[in-house]
């Protein structure tokens, strides 16, 4: 594993040693995994169906340990788990709670007053396209628009390290596109540390500052590679020939650790 | 509107017609009335004891409201307190089932010593009574939340008493209303049955009542008087029922039509 | 313990403060205790009584000082004593025990005994020392016994059924409904405890035992008035306890008055008691094992 | 077998310091036994009487048993009939809360008349007290069922016993679990309370039992007859638990430690 | 809308005339929508996140009704709703069931044997890439892999019309791939009619015979396209000019539909 060049500088903020994690009827899903990720890299992670990837998320956020191993998470820059946010590959909403209470959910946890709350919620259901369904029940949505409200659910929040499983992966592509290029620059502006989980190379692509592979179950990183793109990026840059270069090198891999 | 006539009127078909249908059989086997009294008989019953019956149901909602009350708010609590912790719940929750098994009759003098004969005592046999089904079917609610929701909640730091009233009440909802329909009965016969063996004759309410016309033969002011405590249970079973609907029809399947 | 010790013993300024616990509804048996209340004789005698009629627990209740006083079996008494529960009896309303074997005319039985060994169900209440007693006394016994259920519902139904019964309670109700009770006293098969008696505890008793002899003495005063003329005190009782009638009233009045006045009271005062009923009493519970420590005759009763 | 362990010695811990607790209570400050026993009279009680206490068990357990068994069959059935269609429930649903309101006093003269005195009598008693809770669960269960699979079921034509052996009863297994776990205790309570009014003294059950000695103020004869009323009440408490347990613990969050 | 050639022949196999679907609450989620599909046809549906496409399946499936309109299903080749399998947008798995006895549900209710329906469902398993996981319980699996099971339990039963939303969402593009191609293959050999949402345009242009295009809520077919790519089709045919300018139509489309 090739060391990562140092993006927001300072120490790792999420560092995984020698990880193995084997479930209860002997299922091997991670074996000795090492990834570190420094504070500010947009790491893309791909990888065939059930190889890992959700279980390397769930233990960066603390939600399930590891068999051996240790998952380390903060630095400097972001210093401890507080300001974590989780897209789930699920929307998990709350179905009791309409769009905008399932969004303002992390700032009420924090202790926001009603009125900021509210407002933060607004503007980040706008920014994911379901202001006219802020008031519609989850049993009332799309499958997308789940989607879309557990996004928003975790953008509310501005956290310093972001989880995301598989985004995006029920929106068409325009919408898809959309939010890529917000969560983009998002990133450029704001700078968090994000792990993000796609099947979608052109996706990876776009977005990651590094990207790894994984390979079939028992999953381990079989590429670890430094995008070669300008950081200025836009909707242009997917017809670059650097893009195409970039794709090409992901699909190999995969096409390798799927094998 | 539409829609509350539309839950009313089954039941209500459903009760007219089984009772036509009892006032027949009676008739024709010509059942004598202290036996089985025909609904005619109990109503006749009723309106002569119009007043006494009306102070009896009185009496023994007062005892049923309160005690019912108490189970929901310490079914509650304990439902949550045993959810709280896996060893909590092993320690504790078998022993609320002696909550269930213990004869009233038995602890009857122990009421009366500390509380007096009448409402206090009566209250609290309500409570008994109706308490486990309340923490029975919270604690069932709080343990079925959803994972991913409880996953959420632990990420971002929400503390157990923000989890308890944003998460895993609200999730054990369903649940809970569960319990309180059958804890409605119960706490009627806990009322009840408290009279018999903790109620006083100066405030009479419809257990004593039942024990004293079912001892002069009265058997159609009996069943007058159980009518009125099925009423009771009926009444605050609506109620549940009712809330339970109001505050689940948004989202839950089983309010849904 | 203590404290209610001190508040039976405090003296409101118009005189004592005393409760009464009956074990049922007003009914004629009770019928001098609301004649004395009625007619002010307890005021009379500078006492201020509460009576409060409830189903269950007064020996616990007595025994805890919730009450001064309240209404037992001689039969009670005694296994209370037993227990080491100091309850002391004052006043025995009954001379001879009301209670009885109520059965169908129709089966043509001549004593208890029959009723016990022909196949038939008697109804009586579970841990009754009578019941005991008859059991021994009369084998084989044949009869199903099952637990009474303060109806006479199925007395009525079934021609074989035989129930426990007070004389003044259940057969009047069953004749009004046309059927044909024929009543066997227990007191007959030579089990004949006093009957309901007034009790207090001994501390109390011997703490204020001006007062105890002033109850007991409206008391008689009541009885003796009530047993001249219910009537004024059953039309009393009659608008506290609907469910009895009238005519029931007039008849239960009437048909407990020998039991309640005997050649014994009327040498010695309503409500006196023997030491020898009372030693035999203890004999017979200590011979059916219902009592492990036997108390002494003397100090289960006074005569005030 | 460490698992089990692990359930059973927690409330053995707490059962055995409870008891360490209550007798220094009652022992420190000399409460009499005819009022609260210690649990060492309860003990003596027990042992002295060891031999009426163990039929008297067994008369009541052989009622609660079949009592509860009856429950369980009838409440899933009536509970299966009320969720197949809406106005069934509607007319239907209301009325089986009767069944709790209605004070056993009152219809056991009926009982009495067509079963007789004993065992048949005593077990309906068990019966009708633990219905409830397992109707009420049921349905429940029945109607929480995911909407997404009731979708699957209806395209692929499943007809409504398929669709109720496949779907809606194995998804309200665990709301059914909880009802029996409510009328575990109850039927223990109704065969006790079926005693005192439709028992025979020749098959003297707890009821019984608890009621000749609270007569004759054997209060630690009563709470010895109480603990087994009790004792019995826990192991079908246990037996439902641990099947729930068995049955779910594949997939239900509830039975995830 | 342009009459399609009739592929499988006769009569259509779905019809919807003048359809239109409003929620309580006031969403118009449909409105007088027209569209047949022949028997034997594999239409693509393309349209932006909360458009109405999943709305559309269920209408077709019989499992919602229009507020007016007509719903026609069956025709000749395919008498009634009797053949339909439908792979939901999520998962919907018995939790209570393995892998195997998911998916071998529908065989259970149709009332096959044990052994066939184990067999037909091994097989089914096996195709989707789960043959290892098959006596996992639905809480063991990954997002990919439930999906796929979903997949398994619509293929198992050989419908005559198969109702797909979105069903390769979560998958890895690899396995989404392989799975496509099975998927055509299996279209190839029996001709059934298929109605496939899906939100990758590559797919819908490689698997489809005709692909509608939707417009934003409420949906309207704002596109009807029958498909200029050869049917013998395989992998290569992802490399070919007339794939490209395939993709291109679609992908116009969904941008004016999305406008
Ligand atoms: N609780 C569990 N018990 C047993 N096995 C499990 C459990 N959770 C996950 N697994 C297994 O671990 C492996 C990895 O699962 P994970 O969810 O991390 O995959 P993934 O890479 O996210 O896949 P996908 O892209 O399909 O979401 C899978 O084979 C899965 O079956
Ligand atoms: N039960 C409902 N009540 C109210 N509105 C509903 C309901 N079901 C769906 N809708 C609305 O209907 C619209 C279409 O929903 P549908 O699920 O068909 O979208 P879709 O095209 O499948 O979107 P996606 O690609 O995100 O799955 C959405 O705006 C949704 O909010
Ligand atoms: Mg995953
Ligand atoms: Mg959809």
């Amino acid at each position: 594993m090739t060391e990562p060049v140092q993006i927001g500088g300072g120490a790792p903020a999420v560092s995984l040693r020698g990880i193995t994690r084997r479930f209860e009827g002997g299922v091997l899903t991670l074996e000795n995994l090492n990834l570190s990720v420094q504070a500010g890299e947009f790491l893309a992670i791909l990888g065939p169906s059930g190889c890992g990837k959700s279980t390397l998320l769930r233990l960066v956020a603390g939600l399930d340990h590891p068999n051996s191993g240790e998952v380390h998470v903060g630095s400097r820059e972001m210093p401890s788990r507080g300001g974590i946010a989780y897209v789930f590959q699920d929307p998990h909403l709350m179905p009791w709670r309409n769009v905008i209470d399932n969004v303002a959910l992390p700032l009420e946890l924090r202790g926001e007053s009603k009125s900021r709350r509210r407002e933060s919620a607004k503007a980040a259901i706008e920014k994911v396209g379901l202001a006219d369904a802020s008031r519609r029940y989850p049993n009332q949505l799309s499958g997308g628009m789940k989607m879309r409200v557990s996004l928003a659910r975790a953008l509310v929040t501005e956290p310093e390290l972001l989880l995301m499983d598989e985004p995006f992966g029920s929106l068409d592509e325009l919408t898809r596109q959309m939010l890529d290029e917000q969560l983009y620059a998002l990133w450029q502006e704001r700078r968090m540390t994000v792990l993000f989980v796609t099947h979608t190379v052109h996706e990876a692509v776009f977005l990651s500052s590094r990207a790894i592979v994984m390979s079939r179950r028992p999953g381990r990183i079989v590429l670890n590679h430094q995008s070669d793109l300008p950081e200025m990026r836009g909707a242009w840059i997917r017809t670059e020939p650097v893009f195409m270069q970039e794709c090409r090198v992901l699909y190999k891999a995969l096409e390798w650790g799927s094998a | 509107m539409r829609k509350s006539w539309q839950v009313i009127w089954p039941p209500l078909v459903t009760f007219v017609l089984l009772h036509i249908l009892w006032e027949e059989i009676v008739r024709r086997l010509g059942v004598p009335a202290w036996k089985v009294p025909a609904p005619s008989d109990i109503f006749r019953a009723a309106v002569d004891r119009w007043g006494d019956l009306l102070t009896a149901t009185a009496h023994t909602s007062t005892a049923a409201l309160l005690g019912f009350g108490l189970s929901v708010l310490v079914g509650l609590i304990v439902g949550i307190a045993l959810s709280s912790m896996k060893w909590i719940e092993r320690a504790f929750y078998p022993f609320t089932v002696f909550l269930q098994t213990v004869p009233l009759v038995a602890i009857a003098p122990l009421l009366v010593l500390w509380l007096g004969y009448g409402l206090a005592s009566v209250t609290v046999s309500a409570f008994i009574v109706s308490l486990f089904p309340v923490i029975a079917n919270t604690l069932a609610g709080m343990r079925s939340v959803d994972p991913g929701l409880r996953d959420l909640f632990r990420l971002y730091g929400a503390g157990p008493i923000r989890t308890l009233f944003r998460l895993k009440l609200p999730a054990a909802l369903p649940n809970v209303f569960t319990g309180l329909r059958i804890a409605s009965g119960l706490a009627v016969i806990g009322a009840v049955v408290g009279e018999f063996v903790a109620g006083t004759f100066d405030q009479q309410g419809l257990g004593l009542l039942v024990q004293s016309a079912s001892r002069n033969l009265q058997t159609p002011l009996v069943f007058a008087a159980v009518a009125a405590a099925s009423l009771l249970g009926l009444a605050l079973f609506a109620i549940v029922n009712f809330s339970g609907y109001w505050m689940l029809r948004r989202w839950h399947a089983s309010a849904r039509t | 313990d203590r404290r209610s010790t001190d508040s039976s013993s405090t003296n409101s300024g118009n005189g004592s403060a005393v409760k009464l616990i009956l074990n049922w509804k007003p009914e004629p048996e009770f019928g001098g205790f609301y004649t004395a209340q009625e007619q002010g004789l307890y005021k009379n005698h500078a006492l201020d009584v509460t009576i409060e009629s409830a189903p269950e627990h007064v020996t616990q209740l007595v025994a805890a000082g919730k009450a001064q006083f309240g209404i037992m079996a001689a039969d009670e008494i005694v296994t209370a004593r037993s227990q080491g529960i100091d309850i002391v009896a004052l006043f025995a309303v009954y001379q001879t025990n009301p209670q009885g074997i109520m059965t169908h005319e129709s089966r043509g039985f001549k004593e208890i005994g029959d009723v016990l060994r022909s196949p038939g169900t008697l109804a009586v209440q579970p841990g009754l020392a009578y019941v005991d007693f008859l059991e021994k006394k009369y084998t084989p016994v044949r009869t199903q016994i099952v637990p009474y259920d303060y109806s006479i519902v199925r007395f009525m139904a079934s021609p074989d059924f035989s129930q426990q019964c007070f004389i003044t309670a259940e057969p009047l109700a069953a004749r009004t409904q046309g059927a044909d009770p024929k009543v066997f006293l227990i007191a007959d098969s030579g089990f004949n405890p006093y009957a309901g008696i007034v009790v207090t505890r001994g501390d109390f008793l011997k703490n204020n035992r001006k007062t105890v002899e002033d109850f007991i003495a409206a008391t008689r005063q009541g009885w003796r008035s009530y047993l001249d003329n219910p009537k004024a005190a059953n039309a009393m009782m009659g608008s506290l306890n609907k469910e009895m009638d009238a005519q029931t009233f007039a008849a239960a009045a009437e048909a407990q008055k020998p039991l309640i006045e005997t050649d014994e009271t009327r040498e010695h005062g309503l409500g006196t008691m023997t030491n020898e009923r009372w030693q035999t009493l203890i004999g017979q519970l200590q011979q059916m094992k219902k009592i492990t420590k036997a108390p002494s005759a003397g100090e289960c009763f006074v005569n005030p």
